[in-house]
């Protein structure tokens, strides 16, 4: 490797080795350069390799079964709830809900609140989010917030992409039952001060719930010292599998809403007349779980163990900053969101003139640089910033400043192209 | 030719940097807007009819489109193929440039129907792009019906 | 292979060697004689290896993104949605919808019938189910009628384990709006005339959904000659991995319904003030699916298509008619469902008399035979029956007579060991 | 011994077929029922104290359980080891059986304080097997916690 950048991971070449894709060759001969980890991230091998050594080995239902196989697949099973509780530093295993992904973990949120309970939201309650929200945290409480009359509530953005804190007195009030953001923006890569607004928000009683589903993959997570009542993350952007999310909540809080999904497993005991329910996580999870999905998300979370979430930050940051400047001396280009690396994470949004980001995706993908262009899922903070789409670059621990190097050069390449000059 | 060089060709970069037609003008039978969920382009279309039944005349197409190289060169390279076509020859072409789209460049463009339509061929081969190449034309279709559907509704001006 | 039946599947050694775990040696040297398919089915070699090939080649999210790698994991996703829909004879593509499980799968069908719309359950309506559903076709719609004041009603069961019709026509009336049922009982093998019971509900203008968890498996499955109006399955019971569920619905249905779960990909647009909705699939998607989860069902069903349904069916007929005939030469043991093989499935329940099902299942692990004992998520059906708990015996394409065998001395072995005779 | 026979140990099918103390019995202090929603086990528990706080001593525990041989041994086991004990006394061999069954094997159990209740240190090594030999022990903890917490609640007779 050529260029040096203090804080870049050891070994990032022994590091790369473990993903597999990252080997890969694209069309015309193009060695594959994957900035796109804020949509989801590459998996290490060590991953993939517990997963079919569960499939070919100890495969079957869970906490069911009296025989071999299912003690070991529970076993397997609810180890990586150990360790998920372990990483993310929960006081309880039990706190640990696995879901489908992070979306499925906000609408089990949003939909629980709507069912009588200490935690409903009805007529007069306040639901505070952010404009600069994933979709995954704007739909569920649009649509409880329609369904139950309650009224939805935002959180401005400054022109640099950061939350306008300016009116939280008046944001954050006594109807306030919820306020629902992201720790950092899968977007504008802002880092919200979510504990200070946590700290606010629950002087007026309200719930705090935490989308950290670009926060666990990029910096060390402490549940409790975030100010969390809830907090979730999706198995995939962890470099896990697809088909599993967490839901962290706290005990309390988890056992004043009432179920989710009903059916197996989620029960105590069941009649034709009525039925109980099993404590927590056991509640919230009806029907058979994600199993080899969760025996890779604890294989992920080892495996960042192991790297070590603060030099995966320190990594996150060197290459950013090289990015921000490399993005710098590009013409026409114009980030949204902090131009700094401070309270910043790893995605990158930005616009260049006169090419559509869609046509920028595709000269970059015709070089074998994967970035994604579009909404991101975030429509309500591109309107923010009046524009209707833009390419977004998202690096992640494997990524190395060659490859911002490549990038540049393929920025410059679409412009020539596109004859902007 | 790459096929990236196919996907862009100059008919399309032409169309992209100086579109044909574009702007809302009245009057017009009908209104719609289309979104591509994907990657959030939109367009705003209007289509005007002179007649009715398959023997109306496609007497105006005006459009507001958001989007890439290719959505916007593709409702542009619409306009000069319909305008002045009766509806029923219209539908014929829409048919011919559906069919290539989807062919996954496997589909021959008759260029006698599609003229510079046939500069799309190229598109077809990324299947991420063909949605934005049919945004516009589902759009067209979408109103031209709606204005079939009811002759009789008041023309807005 | 010495004991030859007609109808088992030709090269069923062969069979066998397509799935590794079958291949495995447990404590004290004992092979695994896997009797626990209808819990959860094991997975072949090409699953594992397409679900590999695409982690390790094809990693990237679907419907996002314009790279390579983009277009590769969503042409692979979509064609699993193709395969599925081939493999149920689904009139379209559109009306799949992947879901995490079963249980998802129906529950999107009451949560959502919660909600304003046409298909809406309110006071004074009635849903109707069965008792021999599993809880995940009960609780969804306790839930569902204590929330909106609707009515729970049952059909009952007649000694032999089969649906008690005789009050049909006082059951499905001009109040009724769901008839959900179960296709093939995953604790009493029975084998629902669901076509009969749809025509009926059609005629009051019910809608009807079968959980067809344990028929999708067994036998060729042609949705629309079904009867359903919707149709619920799950990946890991048809050698696919977990994660992942379908849910058919007729197109002008499953239009009819309101969102489920809000988020990402769900959406046609959002806005602060509102949001609009994706069509079908889409519209019942939000967030990432499990896309390689889709991958690994799609080559599941190929899979089983390659061996075709109707042979697997013949397979099951046959193991299940030995099953039911080595079970009948063991003093004590009562069988819980029909006792002949017509229109039945491969699940047989039974009790031994003076040794409880755990116990039971204890011993026949001891000597690596793996069946279930409890209540297999069906509490109602054991009461009817007066029992608590039961041991299951499931079966599957890869089940021999030999392991039948294994199965009916391990019942005398177990016996002795709890010295009744 | 095998593994199995170190679960299964002559004593423990001893109590399976003939319990001790089995039914429900008056007076009670408290009664609760408590299920393995797993595999449906459940137990319907009493307790009966007399006198007050960490001095009272266990009167009666009287019980109808449905489950598996090692439940119904172990809730057995239970009232031989728990009956006539100050309630501190009774709490310290609680926790002994406890820890015995989630030491995974690796607890040398104390025959002084679990008598009979040795028998179970086979079981630890089964894990789907350990909530059955709990639920009982389980079930008397809270019942017997909730007659600590109110003495003075009127006794059922
Ligand atoms: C008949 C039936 N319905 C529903 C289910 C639920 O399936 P899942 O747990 O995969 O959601 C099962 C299996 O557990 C079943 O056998
Ligand atoms: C900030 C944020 N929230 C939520 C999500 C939703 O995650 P998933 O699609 O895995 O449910 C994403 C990723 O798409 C995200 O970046």
């Amino acid at each position: 490797m050529s260029v040096q950048l203090p804080g870049l991971l050891e070994d990032l070449e022994l590091v790369r080795k473990d993903f597999p894709i990252l080997g890969r060759t694209l069309a015309d001969g193009h060695p594959l350069v994957y900035l796109d980890s804020a949509n989801t991230s590459q998996k290490p091998q060590v991953v993939i390799d517990t997963m079919v050594d569960h499939l070919e080995r100890h495969n079957a239902n869970v906490s069911r079964a009296v025989h071999q196989l299912g003690g070991e697949s529970t076993e397997a099973f609810e180890a990586a709830r150990d360790k998920v509780a372990a990483f993310i530093h929960a006081p309880s295993r039990d706190e640990v809900v696995f879901t489908k992904n992070a979306t499925e973990a906000l609408n089990l949120l949003a939909n629980t609140m709507a069912w009588p309970g200490e935690l409903q939201v009805g007529p007069g309650d306040e639901v505070l989010i952010t404009e600069m929200e994933h979709h995954s945290n704007i739909v569920p409480w649009q649509l409880l917030t329609e369904r139950t009359g309650a009224t939805l509530r935002w959180f401005g953005l400054t022109d640099d992409g950061r939350l306008d804190l300016s009116n939280i007195d008046e944001l954050v009030n006594e109807r306030t039952k919820v306020v629902s953001l992201v720790w950092v923006s899968n977007m504008l890569g802002t880092v919200n001060p979510v504990r200070e607004i946590a700290d606010r928000a629950h002087q007026v009683g309200a719930s705090v719930i935490v989308d950290a589903s670009q926060a666990v993959p990029q910096m060390p997570v402490d549940v409790v010292a975030s100010g969390a009542d809830f907090l979730v993350f999706t198995g995939h952007k962890v470099v896990g599998p697809t088909g599993i999310g967490v839901l962290w909540g706290r005990r309390d809080l988890l056992g004043k809403l009432p179920p989710f999904h009903g059916g197996g497993e989620m029960i105590r005991t069941v009649t034709m007349e009525r039925s109980t329910y099993a404590d927590i996580p056991a509640r919230f999870e009806a029907g058979t779980p994600p199993i080899v999905e969760a025996v890779g998300l604890g294989a992920a979370v080892d495996y960042l163990g192991h790297l070590g979430m603060a030099d995966v930050r320190a990594h996150e940051e060197a290459i950013t900053g090289y990015l921000l400047e490399g993005l710098a001396t590009v013409g026409g280009l114009s980030i949204m969101g902090p131009t700094t690396v401070s309270d910043r994470g790893g995605a990158v949004a930005f616009e260049l003139d006169e090419v559509h980001p869609h046509d920028v995706a595709q000269l970059l993908d015709s070089r074998g640089i994967a970035v994604r262009a579009g909404h991101h899922c975030a429509k309500p903070a591109h309107r923010r910033f009046g524009v209707q789409s833009s390419v977004r670059v998202s690096t992640y621990l494997y990524t190395t400043p060659e490859e911002i190097d490549a990038l540049v050069e393929g920025l410059e390449y679409t412009k020539k192209y596109f004859r902007v000059d | 030719m790459s096929d990236l060089d196919a996907m862009y060709q100059e008919i399309i970069l032409d169309h992209y940097k100086h579109p044909h037609r574009a702007g809302l003008r009245e009057p017009y039978g009908s209104e719609v807007h289309h979104v591509n969920p994907t990657c959030g382009d939109e367009v705003t279309l209007r289509v005007h009819l002179d007649g009715t039944g398959e023997d109306a005349v496609v007497e105006d197409v005006s459009y507001d489109a958001l989007g890439c190289s290719i959505s916007q060169a593709s409702v542009s390279v619409l306009t000069d193929l319909l305008v002045g076509k009766r509806v029923g020859d219209a539908l014929e072409v829409h048919e011919a440039f559906v069919t290539l789209m989807q062919g996954r460049g496997g589909v021959e463009p008759d260029e006698d129907v599609l003229e510079d339509g046939v500069a799309f061929a190229g598109v077809a081969k990324f299947p991420a792009r063909i949605k934005c190449a049919l945004l516009g034309w589902m759009a067209w279709k979408d109103a031209t019906s709606q204005v079939v559907a009811h002759p009789d509704h008041e023309e807005q001006s």
